[in-house]
């Protein structure tokens, strides 16, 4: 029930958010963080209860009572569909970060919403409703459900408030994430349908179709239909082409989500369903997965080099950064996955900084174009230094979370592939060219002069705090990010230990 | 005490943190005092330990926390601590020292005086980090955070593009050699099962053999990684641009510390790199071809900067020679006393240049000796010690290097004299620096001499690069015992002899003029050399034909998106179906009876597919 | 019907015909009057077979039908009058061609 | 005919009277106000006789069948029409004192669907068919002013009348070869009929498809439907698009399943055929249409080819699950696309009444922030088109999918997933267009007062979000059926 309350908070609040538009303008927001403070409260004071967190029992994948929690209800009992929610180590991390970035996201928006401010935190609110219904659910069809449902509001919120050419963004991502999802869909039914041949019973409970019988050829399709669903919402290459423009045409907190939160949900569905439901054909599969993602990284990265808007230049690095992720789920071996699961949070926090960095010049400048900045740390020191800060982040220093993820998950992909592992490394070098020149033609160089005396305003207090939060956020996952592998561990291991055993001879 | 040494890079650390906090409202002295005090701290808590290692000189290490723990690979925070680190602590600590000093007096008039100090502390931190590491992942870490405090210390000055330039590709050049070390931590794990270097060390010597190929692979890239940070062939063309950094960060990082790490790293793994005398071999070469194209480089600069980072890039070329020929000790040791007596040259000039309103070309300079006794003095010992003038710091290590250099099999008379060119040439170019800038005529005027902050560690640095050569440096136990064999006697004294002669020629050419090269230079053959020369042997012009303009080009080609396009076609068909079915929307009547009936056969024809059985 | 022992099959025969010779003229005719009249055509073409076929059934059926198809194609016939009195007021023609504001 | 079968015909009965009791009215005082209310009464009435009917389910001699299943329908269709004549009392009250014969016409065509449902005859069919059909003709041709209804109503009339003869052309050509006029009797003679007679078999059984298929407007018998529904009085096209396509996909459903159409590979090869040139066709063609009563013409057409895909699936059904699976995905695919299809019709009566530049895209910019409540029943019709979960059109969507894998039937699947990813692009264009910012600035309509029109697009974006979100009890009475 903790689950279902988590979810319908965040439901309830963003009606509430919107109501509250007609008290005064600013309270939506107000009532936005609330909300999500209310229930990042909440989860934690339920899990406050529990066993040590760090001494996580391992979950058996197919037996829900090994689970940290887990909720089932009859919804329609006709095809087996209930509304099962369950909770381990990574799907808590994955609900963590998805509330404090949620929190994260009100905070970047705090002031660049100028129309329908309460429309805009209930759609906020509801992305965050969706985003934890897909980390919770393990019922497919109610997955799917969540799936689907969290892009309306994120479609709003940059159809509706996004930049100059957001009608065009919006539809692209919607259209991509839907189609791809159709097929998530019939992939789905087809699972659900073989296991019904088999046992005669209608269910779409993860833990009834994890080990369904089927041929390696029908094995071989239904991967398939997960895996394209997952790896566009990754997004994996050739399927990144929504995310440039979604991400630059969204607005902040739609860009923060969008990357924070949502790409997340792809990798998740990968080392969640793609793999553990097909774990033949996916071991199959990892190779051509695999040099997607090889090509992800680099292609990401040599696009980020030579794009001139902020925000799109951040937004190829994410592309490349989930490269990473994908090598790290199909290299499937502990390290690698332990570098996966790090990578989307540390990347969460690290793109999210960023594009809130970007939201905050858009805000004073006016423009994302590069060309028209140059010099600015000259008058907004703070800025300039948080910039550096997380661009250093994003181009995997050691000692920052990010570069713990790739380091574990080159290091598993080596025992796997090692020519593949040294094209991907090259991405530590692109990566370090696009950052650079993003931090040169932004902040650093001349000035320019057409912004001089516009009385630029530093960062301060709300926006300082925030970026603080992920700093330490970032620098904790860099220097100890134990606890993140420990909560990450048992289910992995466990995932481990149930695809090596079936696939045995 | 020696349990307080995680203090020594934390102190640093801590104040980096706190001058990047109070950037903006801590006062100018309180600033200097954070950023000199926390080194010296560092360099005092250095000293404390050194003393009690030395009373009992047995290697400890030192764990803070486990990094991260997934698997096997657990990786901690934490140090070792012997006889190489406490050298290497006591360089970093006691230079960094001097020249946090230094720059109080040489950045005193900067706005970002808080910002500067900042960086400068955070990088003495990460370089301790780097040689305090017990594990390679650590090393790593301290290996990356250098080079990130080089990248905004270079770029310091950011308001010029092309300091923003240098420093970018100061760190990318950099980060090429990185990602083959972090290649070859993954190859050595994976391995090896560890990347403790000790223990590593140990496994390698139980599962592999002398002459293997997995040996091989990993030594070769770790040296992928020396040679970018240490500046050697290939991948030194970042240092010399490296100099638009202020110039007490040239003489700290880019010349006592940071450019040393490579040396220190394949000193640190020794015996990864007796496993693969291949390797060992290749380090040699790469040192030997880097000093001789660096010294001909820095004969015919004329940037004071530019000459005396190509000749760290030589010297540093030594050192490899000196490891490759499996001269640890002799290494380490010219690395020491080449921090000293660089970091000398670097502050001298630096003094220079603060005084000659930034001023660069020498020969715009001259006559210095009698305005800038100081600096003059300076400069003399430590171009004597870097032209390894008898009885100086620099004559006994590279004498060493040389000799032993010798003493290989089979190749060792060439690299011994590959070496002595290089020598020849070091004192010819780094009198014709002194020559040059001190003597003649004075061309411009200089403010005034150094005041006490700058004199202080000019003088001390001296007095080190006097004396430096008789050190000992408790670096037995760290490497495997040379041979004591010694060469014969006509060796060391041509060792000896050669910079000699390198100082005579450089006299006759460069000051009494009694040598006339002038023919010789503006020949055909000389004028294309000396350009060749100068343009540090076309290099940069090759790198950025065959790498960084088609990158841009890649990438400017790639902007629109390629795989849109596949997309954009998906949508074009759709479009077209669109267009074609909206026109056949006629509005008529007859048109939509004639598509009924083309329906209604249509279906007939389906319909009437009867199988031939049932006809 | 002793004599005129016509088979089933040459009078759907001819009906098929009929129906094709309206359909024909639906799609060649401009004019509603004799678009209208195809249309009867089409029906009755329809009615005959019924006709021949409930007479090779021997069953009532078809002439029942019949009867049907009659009082329909009146009603298609009786609004469909009722629109062409309306088209040509309003449109001042009745040319079919003409009716073509609605397309794409 | 005894009392029980009089008490099944319930449904038809209540209508009748009201028929004769609109005329009865109209030659004592011609009132508009007082048609609406006996048309509103007659249909209530009707449909309580057709849950009364319940009781009395049988075949009512040849002609008729009674069953749950049609009651359903017919439930469902007199709701239908019950909205529309809320819906068009705005639209004809303007048309001045002499309009009541609109409502007569009303309760004839429902009467016409009420028979076609309950059809187990060819001369049912026929009947019920032709009097849905004429009545149509006048509705749609009914407004006096404007050309484009009188357009529309010859173009329906033409072809419709094209279809009818190709209709009963179809089954004159399969009286020839059985000898039977009922569904069931056609049926059990078929067999013995295709091994002497196909082709007039086949060919027969294709002319009616032919002809149903143009009531549906699958492709390529779907051109008159964009002209007709952008043409027709709004009210009319959505009572066109509800009433008459869902009581001609039942007597489809019947036809094909008494005469076990489903046995003959030929005839499901030609289905297959028109249901993927549907699917895709319609989508195509809805794709940049800025009309949005042509558009929702468009996507009806590829919405009747999605439900094709059932008899297809039908054939391949083996065991009695698969076939209690196909009757629901039948009745729950049916019953999501009328309430989807009211609602959007809902609020285009509502907002664009009869002016036909209102139904274009553009005047629908903005809309969230003029009128939040029509705008979110849009939103969630098209979201339900699209099938978009938490929608009754979702679950429809969710039958067909599963029907086409237990079926094996890729191809068709294939087109399914294809028309279906294309249609969000069409659809989505209308979702943004009423969420621009640039248009806030038109007044916000002066709506302040709640109107019964309101009332019922609520009612049906509830229902919508019921039958989605929580389709078990329904789920439970299809399978009852």
């Amino acid at each position: 029930m903790v689950m279902v309350n988590l979810i319908l908070i965040l439901l309830l609040g963003g009606v509430l958010a919107m109501l509250s538009e007609s008290v005064s303008e600013n309270m939506p927001r107000r009532v936005a963080l609330v909300v999500i403070l209310v229930d990042l409260a909440y989860l934690l004071s339920e899990l406050s209860g529990m066993p040590s967190l760090t001494q996580l029992q391992a979950p058996v994948p197919d037996d829900p009572s090994t689970w940290l929690m887990h909720f089932k209800a009859q919804w329609i009992p006709a095809f087996g569909i209930s509304i099962e929610l369950a909770l381990d180590g990574i799907s808590l991390l994955m609900v963590l970060l998805t509330l404090v970035l949620g929190a994260i996201a009100v905070s970047s928006s705090w002031t660049d919403i100028m129309v329908k401010q309460g429309f805009f935190e209930a759609n906020l609110l509801w992305t965050l409703a969706g985003v934890l219904g897909v980390f919770m659910a393990l019922d497919l069809f109610l997955f799917f459900l969540f799936w689907e449902v969290m892009l309306i509001p994120m479609y709003f919120m940059i159809a509706i408030w996004g930049h100059e050419n957001r009608g065009y963004a919006a539809m692209k991502f919607f259209i991509f994430t839907q189609a791809s999802g159709l097929l998530m869909l019939v992939a789905t039914l087809a699972l659900v349908t073989v296991n019904h041949s088999a046992t005669g019973e209608w269910s779409f409970s993860y833990f009834d179709l994890l080990n369904t019988a089927m041929t390696e050829q029908t094995a071989h399709w239904l991967m398939l239909g997960f895996f394209i669903a997952f790896v566009v919402k990754l997004p994996a290459f050739p399927f990144h082409t929504w995310l440039p423009d979604a991400h630059t045409q969204a607005p902040t907190a739609g860009s923060v989500i969008l990357a924070g939160i949502l790409l997340k949900t792809g990798a998740y569905g990968l080392i969640r369903f793609a793999v553990p439901l097909f774990p033949d054909a996916a071991m199959d599969f990892s190779f051509t997965a695999m040099a997607l993602g090889v090509a992800g990284v680099v292609y990401g990265a040599v696009l980020a080099f030579a794009q001139t808007d902020f925000k799109r230049l951040v937004a190829y690095s994410s592309v490349s950064h989930m490269g990473f992720v994908l090598l790290g789920v199909y290299a499937w071996n502990e390290l690698a996955l332990q570098g996966a699961v790090m990578q989307m949070v540390a990347h969460g926090f690290s793109t999210a900084a960023l594009f809130m960095i970007a939201g905050s010049l858009q805000e004073r400048l006016h423009t994302r174009d590069m060309r028209e900045m140059g010099g600015l740390w000259q008058q907004m020191p703070r800025m300039g230094a948080v910039a550096m800060f997380f661009v250093v982040a994003s181009l995997g220093l050691p000692g920052l979370g990010n570069f713990v993820a790739e380091f574990l998950v080159l290091l598993g992909l080596f025992q796997v592939n090692p020519w593949m592992t040294a094209v991907a490394a090259l991405g530590l070098i692109t990566g370090a060219i696009y950052s650079l020149i993003l931090m040169q033609r932004s902040f650093q160089g001349e000035p320019n002069p057409k912004l001089q005396g516009h009385g630029l305003v530093d960062f301060a207090g709300r926006e300082m705090l925030t970026m603080a939060v992920m700093m330490v956020a970032l620098i904790g996952l860099g220097l100890y990010p134990q606890p993140v592998l420990d909560m990450a561990q048992p289910v992995l291991q466990s995932l481990l230990d149930m695809t090596s055993v079936e696939m045995m001879p | 005490m020696v349990d307080m040494i995680w203090l020594v890079p934390l102190i640093p650390l801590l104040s980096s943190i706190l001058l990047m906090l109070g950037s903006a409202t801590l006062p100018r002295v309180l600033i200097g005092l954070l950023g000199v005090c926390s080194v010296g701290a560092a360099a005092v808590l250095t000293l404390l330990v050194g003393l009690e290692f030395l009373a009992n000189p047995q290697p400890f290490q030192l764990t803070l926390w486990t990094w991260m723990q997934v698997g096997d690979f657990s990786p901690g925070i934490a140090f070792y601590f012997d006889g190489l680190t406490l050298v290497m602590m006591s360089v970093i600590t006691g230079v960094g020292f001097l020249i946090h000093l230094f720059s109080t007096e040489f950045m005193e008039e900067d706005a970002s005086y808080a910002r500067y100090f900042a960086y400068l502390n955070m990088f003495v931190a990460a370089m301790l980090m780097l040689v305090m590491a017990e594990n390679l992942l650590l090393l790593y870490l301290g290996w990356e955070g250098v080079g990130v405090c080089s990248y905004l210390l270079v770029g310091f000055w950011y308001q010029n593009s092309a300091n923003g330039q240098a420093a970018r590709k100061a760190f990318v050049v950099t980060r090429i050699g990185d990602t083959a070390m972090a290649l070859g931590l993954l190859l050595l794990f994976t391995e090896l099962g560890t990347l403790d270097i000790q223990a590593m060390m140990g496994a390698a010597d139980q599962q592999w053999q002398v002459g293997d190929r997995l040996p091989l692979i990993a030594c070769l890239l770790l040296l992928g990684g020396a040679v970018g940070k240490s500046a050697q062939l290939p991948l030194h063309t970042w240092l010399p641009d490296a100099m638009a950094g202020p110039t007490p960060v040239s003489a700290l990082i880019h010349a006592a510390t940071m450019v040393t790490a490579g040396v220190y790293l394949i000193a640190r793994t020794n015996g990864l790199f007796l496993l693969a005398p291949t390797a060992m071999m290749i380090v040699a070469l790469v040192g030997l071809a880097t000093l001789l194209m660096a010294a001909f480089t820095a004969l015919m600069q004329s940037d004071i900067k530019r000459i005396l980072a190509y000749s760290t890039i030589s010297q540093i070329g030594y050192m490899f020679l000196a490891l490759g020929v499996g001269a640890w000790t002799a290494g380490i040791f010219h690395l020491m006393t080449h921090a000293f007596f660089k970091a000398l040259l670097f502050l001298g000039s630096g003094a220079i240049i603060h005084y000659l309103h930034h001023e660069h070309d020498i020969f715009k300079m001259g006559g210095l000796r009698s305005k800038m006794p100081v600096t003059f003095w300076s400069f003399m010992i430590g171009s004597a010690a870097l032209a390894a003038l008898p009885m100086t710091s620099g004559f006994f290590s590279k004498d060493q290097i040389l000799l032993q250099a010798y003493m290989l099999p089979e190749a060792g008379p060439w690299l011994w004299l590959g070496g002595l060119l290089g020598a020849l040439l070091t004192a010819i170019y780094s009198f014709r620096l002194v020559f040059v800038v001190f003597f003649g005529e004075a061309k411009t005027q200089p403010d005034g001499d150094t005041g006490w902050r700058m004199a202080l560690p000019l003088v001390l640095l001296c007095g080190l690069a006097m004396v430096g050569g008789y050190f000992i440096i408790p670096v037995a136990e760290v490497f495997p015992a040379a041979s004591t064999e010694h060469p014969a006697h006509w060796v060391e004294y041509v060792s000896i002899s050669v910079p000699l002669i390198g100082l005579l020629l450089s006299y006759l050419i460069f000051h009494s003029g009694q040598l006339n090269v002038d023919r010789l230079v503006n020949s055909s053959l000389g004028q294309s050399l000396r350009r060749f020369w100068f343009s540090g042997w076309g290099i940069d012009w090759l790198y950025d034909r065959v790498f960084v303009r088609p990158y841009y080009r890649l990438s400017g080609t790639m902007l629109n998106e390629p795989i849109d396009a596949i997309y954009g076609l998906i949508v074009a068909i759709n479009q077209t179906f669109n267009h074609w079915l909206a026109v056949s929307q006629t509005g008529r009547i007859r048109w939509y009876v004639a598509s009924m009936v083309f329906g209604l056969i249509l279906v007939l024809t389906l319909a009437l597919q009867i199988p031939a059985e049932a006809l | 019907m002793e004599g005129l022992n016509i088979p089933l099959n040459h009078i759907l025969l001819v009906s098929t015909l009929l129906f094709s010779i309206g359909m024909l003229g639906l799609m060649i005719r401009r004019n509603i009057i004799f678009i209208l009249m195809s249309l009867e055509v089409m029906l009755n073409a329809a009615a005959l077979a019924f006709v021949a076929a409930g007479a090779h059934w021997g069953q009532p059926d078809g002439q029942i039908i019949f009867m049907l198809i009659l009082t329909v194609a009146a009603a298609e016939v009786a609004v469909g009058l009722g629109l062409v009195l309306q088209v040509q007021r309003r449109f001042k023609t009745l040319d079919m061609d003409s009716a073509d504001r609605m397309r794409g | 005919m005894n009392s029980s079968q009089m008490m099944a015909l319930m449904p038809m009965l209540m209508l009748s009277l009201t028929a004769v009791a609109l005329m009865i009215q109209a030659s004592i005082k011609r009132d508009q106000a007082v048609a609406w209310w006996i048309t509103g009464v007659g249909f209530l009435l009707a449909l309580w006789g057709a849950g009364y009917a319940r009781e009395f389910a049988q075949p009512v001699t040849l002609l008729l069948v009674v069953d749950d299943w049609g009651l359903f329908f017919i439930t469902l269709i007199l709701v239908a029409s019950l909205v529309t004549l809320i819906l068009s009392k705005d639209t004809f009250s303007p048309e001045g004192e002499r309009k009541e014969e609109y409502y007569l016409l009303l309760v004839l065509s429902v009467l016409g669907a009420v028979i076609l449902i309950q059809s187990s005859h060819m001369a049912s069919l026929l009947l019920g068919m032709e009097l849905m059909g004429v009545a149509l003709y006048g509705m749609i041709a009914f407004p006096e002013k404007g050309e484009l209804p009188l357009e529309a109503a010859i173009k329906y009339l033409v072809l419709s009348a094209c279809a009818s003869a190709m209709l009963l052309f179809g089954f004159a050509l399969i009286y020839a070869a059985t000898g039977d006029l009922s569904y069931a009797g056609m049926g059990a003679k078929a067999a013995a009929a295709y091994s002497r007679e196909p082709v007039v078999l086949m060919a027969g059984s294709a002319m009616i498809l032919a002809g149903l298929g143009f009531k549906l407007s699958v492709v390529p018998f779907h051109m008159w439907t964009p002209d007709v529904y952008q043409g027709a009085p709004t009210p009319v096209t959505g009572f066109l698009a509800t009433v008459s396509k869902g009581a001609v996909f039942v007597a489809l459903v019947r036809f094909y399943l008494e005469g076990q159409l489903y046995q003959y590979n030929s005839l499901l090869m030609a289905l297959s055929v028109v249901a993927i040139a549907s699917m895709l066709v319609g989508n195509w063609l809805a794709l940049r249409q800025e009309n949005i009563k042509r558009l929702l013409a468009y996507s009806s057409i590829a919405h009747f080819g999605y439900l094709l895909i059932v008899l297809i699936a039908l054939a391949a059904a083996q065991n009695p699950g698969a076939t209690a699976l196909i009757g629901q995905a039948i009745t729950f695919y049916l019953a999501a696309y009328i309430v989807t299809t009211l609602a959007a019709f809902t609020v285009l009566a509502n907002l664009a009444g009869e002016d036909d530049s209102k139904s274009m895209l553009s005047a629908f910019e903005g809309l969230f922030w003029r009128n939040p409540l029509q705008a979110s029943v849009l939103t969630v019709a098209m979201l339900s088109f699209a099938g978009i979960p938490l929608t009754a059109g979702f679950i429809g969507k969710f039958y067909l999918i599963t029907l086409s894998i237990q079926s094996g039937l890729w191809v068709m699947l294939t087109a399914l997933v294809l028309g279906s990813a294309i249609a969000i692009y069409y659809y989505l264009r209308i979702i943004f267009a009423m969420s621009k910012t640039s248009a806030t600035k038109l007044k916000a309509q002066s709506a302040a007062t709640v109107g019964s029109q309101d009332i019922v697009a609520a009612l049906l974006l509830l229902l919508v979000l019921a039958l989605g979100s929580w389709p078990q009890p329904f789920i439970e009475f299809a399978g009852a059926l």
